[in-house]
């Protein structure tokens, strides 16, 4: 990897974080998580593919990178998908301090 | 990890090498979902609470946040350019790059020091003086998530730099040749900066737009 | 001793269609137990070593077996998972005019109250043939409440109400056993269920004496925990009536709707700064850690009690 | 060179620190075997004392606490430190570098410190459970565990954690073990169906076991400063906790059964002398059970509070993982099929391993149907139905590996004939305690009670009655497997004519494994008439 590439990768990151930052103060609604959201994949996979040198890994250490986000997924999904079908409503509990 | 020596289970230096640089992604996977465990648990408590966990996340200070990120974002660049140069075969260029790695490793912990400081001072500390009567307990679980998530990178970054001060001990004073060990403690600073990277939308810039 | 006994009391006619779903399952386990075992002791009769049957070379087209007995198992797994769920369901969907119950589970002992505001413990009195909703809560840990004879059970989860319902058509007298963990005398919380006719139910709330009913009650403490200086017409501070609320729509202040059921209640009563109505101010203080759910149970059933009149006896 | 006979892995060198600072994976193994063994141990004295107190309706030996106490250290010694490291530590660690024809794991060092890890997560456990015990059960489901419980519940949990580190670098060095270092020709369909199945378990030891370290740290948090994030003090949810736990614990599940189905794959052909049926549905199975089976850990939570669409979702997804369970035993009774089989003891107990298999899998079917579940969650019926696939399945296969490979281990033949009591003794004595409990289940009883109603007692006098022949059957290998070792006669580098390369080498193998690493030319279970064709040639 050239000390370019990095320089190149440095600086996408950082306007990137600009970005994500400045967003953030737009009132978009929900939409702004999943900009932020967006930008923090974005500025993942430049740090993934390039200083971690996904980019000239062989296939199985880039199947091995993706398994632990693929497995996370399952179970942000499936564990959200319970919190939006929920019908009951949350109450506190006496507070016990 | 012996560079130049062979370990006796393997055929080949290429074997070898292929071999650590996948243990270390194993592993990167099994700290993927440690952190994500949490990460799951703040988007069910995000979507459970509604607007309350998202008002609580106000109260974390975004510009010190936002620094942070740049300085750890720099760091990671000063760690890949270690691992190009070393193994470029140079020796002083790496020992200078992992002590900037490191610098701006430690300046991060120390911001995110003063960030605690500041959270103590405005009683956002939960089981230490989490003012419940004024905040809500719903933003005391925000912050036990924060503190939760925010300690738990410190720790990792602390054992990161660590690592990163006996490497350049180690390549200055020429023990460690080109090869593995450079690599793989790059890509465990990496994984800690990615950490972050998803760290800092979730906590910082929620609930900011309104 | 107590004989062999096999299976136990159905009271319900929801117990009965479980009844049937898991026989079902049991036929179909047994026949597949048994094919199981059939085959393993034909094959390794037949083909013991040193027998002299016929052995043909090793087959090749493994895979017609393969996706046959594949389609098979999925095909009737599928079915399987579609009939115990649409049981399911009709669990989750109590009928309208219900009589409703309100139970505390705490450390260890079920706590209920019925509508008249007869109250009893480890026991609980239901007549033959109606439908009965139970709306539960719990003090301090989980708690599963569990009737063997009706083939129902909820975990009861501290911090919110559960329900749950039934209609019993045998007379008798059940098991009520707590199912979650809960603790030193976890064994020992429960009691029986008391499944009555009409007049001898009539006869046992005749004999808990005349207290006040449970929306009486309510009422009583609707006025003493302030509620009503605010809830009532000329009250200091403008909000909301109650008066017919329960059960219809509320617009909250974030635009969203909710539906003012005994959650949305007792939600507002614990937590009113989360769900404000639209049009009003956050100014309702907190009655967190003031009020017994025993009491929260009280407020709920009188402001259900001045709502819009339910169709029906209750 | 040809090294004696007598130099071999166990006697190459001597004293106890050539042990205790070993890196071979074969002493590790050993070593494992040692915990093992002992855990094993403390979980069965703490069963024996629950059965004996079920005999009557009444407590008899202690008060509820004292009871409480007990089945929660029945459950977190036999789950954390038997059945989880079980087959994978021992066998796994002994075999898979065998099988795969290398001379060690990737990572001797790491695997070493799996062990020490192991160790001092028990000894941390053992000693909260010896100085006061944990009444929570092995689930420490919130709010209970953190605000009500009484006794050493930080220092287990702990324990557990650092038991979980052991587990996660166990399955590390397993699945790089196998991708790196196989030997010359072996490729992915020529290995044994053991090594895809460890593969399998490794996959969810590194993928699961993280989750379950966060859930116990932030569990730990919230009991040591009293604060709230899953009891509802503060408005938190109780049920999120259960998530967390289960997505980790029912994985776990497979963690214990997918190794058997390992052994049981191996056992099934070597003794029919014929080539395994459908090898390639039976692999590809193993890594389906490993994948589906983190889809389903809400079968657990039907009648918790969840909401209802994810309910159907969870029981869908639920009987979706038993297809492959089911293909797995087809394949295994199609194996049988026109074969020559021999009834040695790791055959029988084989075949006791696919009809309580089987008999669990199909319970779990009727619990995967919901308004079954709604029923019979939380009684004895669950009880019966995961000790049908945790002890009928995961410690018949167990043993069954024990058996196989012990002529391997040690070097020594053992007594087929108390081999072969001994596992036709286990069969009766588990299905005389376990099959009275599916019957309890649906009358009824819930699990974790000292006491019940009188009615119940029969069933319970009859469970407890087959426990203690349960435990003669698995008390008896002890006493014939030492035997062996002192007394039996040496056995052959292959006693049972098994393909395989494990087999090819001495027995007990050399420090090195293999004098040369040898190149593989054939698949797996290559038998003809009943007897093996050579699976490797030399250089």
């Amino acid at each position: 990897m050239s000390a370019g590439t990095i320089c190149r990768c440095w600086l996408a990151l950082l306007i990137l974080l600009a970005l994500t930052t400045g967003s953030a103060f737009i009132p978009l609604g929900t939409a702004n998580l999943f900009v932020s959201l967006g930008i923090a994949v974005t500025k993942a996979l430049i740090v993934l593919l390039f200083f971690m040198e996904l980019k000239t890994s062989s296939a199985l250490v880039r199947v091995f990178a993706a398994a632990g986000f693929f497995w996370l997924m399952i179970m942000i999904a499936l564990t959200t998908a319970d919190y939006t079908h929920r019908t009951d409503q949350r109450v506190p509990l006496d507070q016990v301090r | 990890m012996a560079e130049e020596t062979l370990g006796f289970q393997y055929s080949t230096l290429q074997q070898e090498r292929e071999t650590v640089t996948l243990g270390m992604w194993a592993f990167l996977a099994t700290e993927v979902l440690f952190f994500g465990a949490l990460i799951a648990a703040y988007f069910s408590y995000r979507i459970w609470f509604g607007a309350e966990f998202i008002a609580a996340a106000k109260m974390t200070k975004v510009a010190l946040g936002t620094a942070n990120t740049a300085v750890l974002l720099t760091s990671s660049a000063c760690m890949a350019m270690a691992v190009t140069t070393h193994e470029a075969g140079s020796r002083r260029a790496p020992v200078l790059w992992l002590t900037a790695t490191a610098l701006l490793g430690l300046s991060f912990v120390v911001i995110k020091g003063t960030e605690w400081f500041l959270e103590y001072q405005e009683h956002l500390v939960p089981a230490l003086n989490f003012d419940l009567a004024r905040h809500g307990g719903v933003a005391e679980i925000f912050f036990i998530f924060y503190f939760c998530a925010t300690g738990l990178h410190a720790l990792h970054l602390l054992i990161g730099i660590c690592l990163v001060c006996w490497l350049a001990f180690a390549i200055g004073t020429g023990r460690l040749k080109p090869g593995s060990t450079t690599r793989l403690i790059g890509l465990y600073w990496h994984f800690v900066d990615i950490v972050w990277i998803f760290l800092f939308p979730l906590i910082y810039l929620a609930g900011r737009n309104g | 001793m107590h004989g062999f006994p096999w299976w136990p009391p159905t009271a319900s006619a929801y117990a009965t269609r479980v009844n049937f779903l898991f026989s079902s399952l049991l036929i179909i386990a047994a026949l597949t137990v048994g094919l199981v075992i059939f085959l393993l002791a034909f094959f390794a009769t037949k083909y013991r070593h040193g027998s002299n049957a016929v052995r043909h070379q090793p087959t090749k087209k493994t895979w017609r077996w393969e996706v046959g007995w594949t389609t098979a198992s999925l095909l009737i797994f599928v079915g399987l998972a579609v009939w115990g769920g649409e049981l399911y369901v009709h669990l989750y969907n109590p009928p309208p005019n219900a009589m409703q119950i309100f139970i505390v589970g705490k450390q260890w002992m079920w706590k209920a109250q019925h509508p008249g505001g007869q109250r009893e413990i480890d026991e609980l009195h239901v007549p033959v043939d109606e439908d009965v909703r139970l709306v539960m809560a719990s003090q301090d840990v989980i708690h599963s409440f569990f009737v063997p004879a009706l083939r129902i059970k909820q975990d009861v989860v501290p911090g919110r109400y559960e329900t749950m319902w039934f209609r019993a058509d045998k007379v008798g007298r059940y098991h009520l056993f707590c199912a979650e963990y809960c603790g030193t005398d976890h064994a020992h919380m429960g009691g029986w269920i008391y499944v009555m006719s009409p007049r001898d139910f009539a006869d046992w709330l005749q004999a808990q004496g005349g207290q006040q009913t449970l929306a009486a009650q309510g009422e009583r403490l609707f006025r003493s925990y302030g509620c009503s200086g605010c809830h009532e017409p000329g009250g200091t501070v403008r909000a909301p009536s109650l008066e017919g609320v329960f059960g219809g729509p509320v617009p909250l202040s974030d635009g969203s709707v909710v539906t003012a059921d005994e959650h949305y209640i007792r939600d507002s009563i614990l937590n009113p700064q989360a769900q404000v109505a639209a049009g009003y101010q956050p100014v309702m203080p907190t009655f967190a850690g003031q009020i017994s759910e025993d009491d929260l149970a009280k407020l709920v059933a009188y402001i259900e009690s001045i709502g819009p009149k339910r169709s029906g006896a209750r | 060179m040809h090294a004696p006979r007598s130099q071999n892995y166990l006697n190459a060198t001597v004293g106890i620190r050539s042990w205790l600072l070993t890196t071979d994976h074969k002493r590790i193994a050993l070593l494992y075997f040692a915990g093992i063994t002992f855990f094993f141990l403390i979980g069965g004295i703490a069963a024996t004392l629950i059965r004996l107190e079920l005999i009557t309706p009444q407590p008899d030996l202690g008060s509820p606490d004292f009871y409480n106490r007990l089945f929660t250290m029945h459950g977190i010694i036999m789950v954390w430190f038997f059945l989880i490291p079980s087959i994978p530590t021992t066998m796994g660690n002994f075999m898979i570098p065998l099988m795969i024809g290398a001379r060690d794991l990737a990572f001797p060092r790491l695997n070493l410190l799996s062990w020490y890890l192991y160790i001092a997560g028990g000894l941390i456990t053992i000693a909260a459970l010896l100085l006061g015990g944990v009444d929570t059960g092995w689930t420490f489901y919130e709010p209970y565990s953190t605000f009500y419980a009484t006794g050493y519940l930080i220092l287990a949990v702990f324990g557990i954690f650092v038991a979980g580190f052991s587990s996660i670098l166990t399955g590390l060095n397993f699945i790089v073990t196998v991708h790196k270092l196989r030997a010359p020709g072996m490729t992915w369909y020529r290995l044994p169906v053991f090594v895809w199945s460890t593969y399998a378990t490794s996959l969810i030891l590194v993928l699961a076991t993280p989750v379950l370290a966060m859930t116990l740290l932030m569990l730990l948090a919230e009991r040591v400063l009293h604060v709230g994030i899953f009891s509802p003090q503060l408005g938190g949810d109780p049920l999120l906790f259960q998530h967390m736990f289960w997505f980790y614990s029912h994985p776990a599940v497979y963690i214990m059964i997918l190794p058997s189905m390992g052994v049981i794959s191996e056992v099934v052909p070597c003794f029919s002398g014929k080539p395994l049926f459908g090898y390639y549905f039976v692999v590809w199975c193993s890594i389906a059970i490993a994948a589906i089976g983190f889809l389903v850990w809400g079968h657990h939570m039907f009648v918790a509070g969840m909401s209802l669409y994810a309910s159907l979702a969870f029981s869908f997804l639920s009987y979706l993982v038993a297809v492959p369970s089911a293909i797995k035993v087809f394949n295994w009774v199609a194996t049988m099929h026109e074969g020559w089989i021999r009834f040695d003891a790791p055959m029988l107990y084989a075949f006791g391993f696919i009809g309580l298999f089987t008999i669990g899998g199909l319970t779990g079917l009727m619990l995967a149907a919901l308004a079954v579940d709604v029923h019979v969650t939380d009684t004895y019926f669950v009880v019966a139905h995961f000790h049908y696939i945790m002890v009928g399945g995961a410690v018949m296969g167990f043993f069954a590996g024990l058996h196989y490979w012990w002529p391997k281990i040690s070097g020594r033949l053992y007594p087929d004939y108390w081999a072969r009591f001994a596992a036709i003794l286990a069969f009766f004595g588990f299905n005389l305690t376990f099959f009275p409990q599916f019957i309890l289940g649906y009358l009824g009883m819930p699990r974790r009670y000292q006491s019940y109603p009188p009615e119940f007692q029969i069933w319970n006098v009859l469970s407890s009655a087959g426990a203690s022949i349960l435990a003669v059957g698995y008390a008896l290998p002890l006493f014939y497997l030492a035997w062996s070792i002192l007394k039996g006669p040496r056995a052959s580098a292959d006693p049972w004519g098994a393909t395989g390369l494990e087999w090819t080498t001495s027995s007990p193998p050399p420090t090195e494994n293999f004098p040369k690493i040898p190149t593989v030319i054939r698949p797996p279970y290559q038998y003809d008439q009943g007897v093996p064709c050579v699976q490797s040639k030399d250089g």
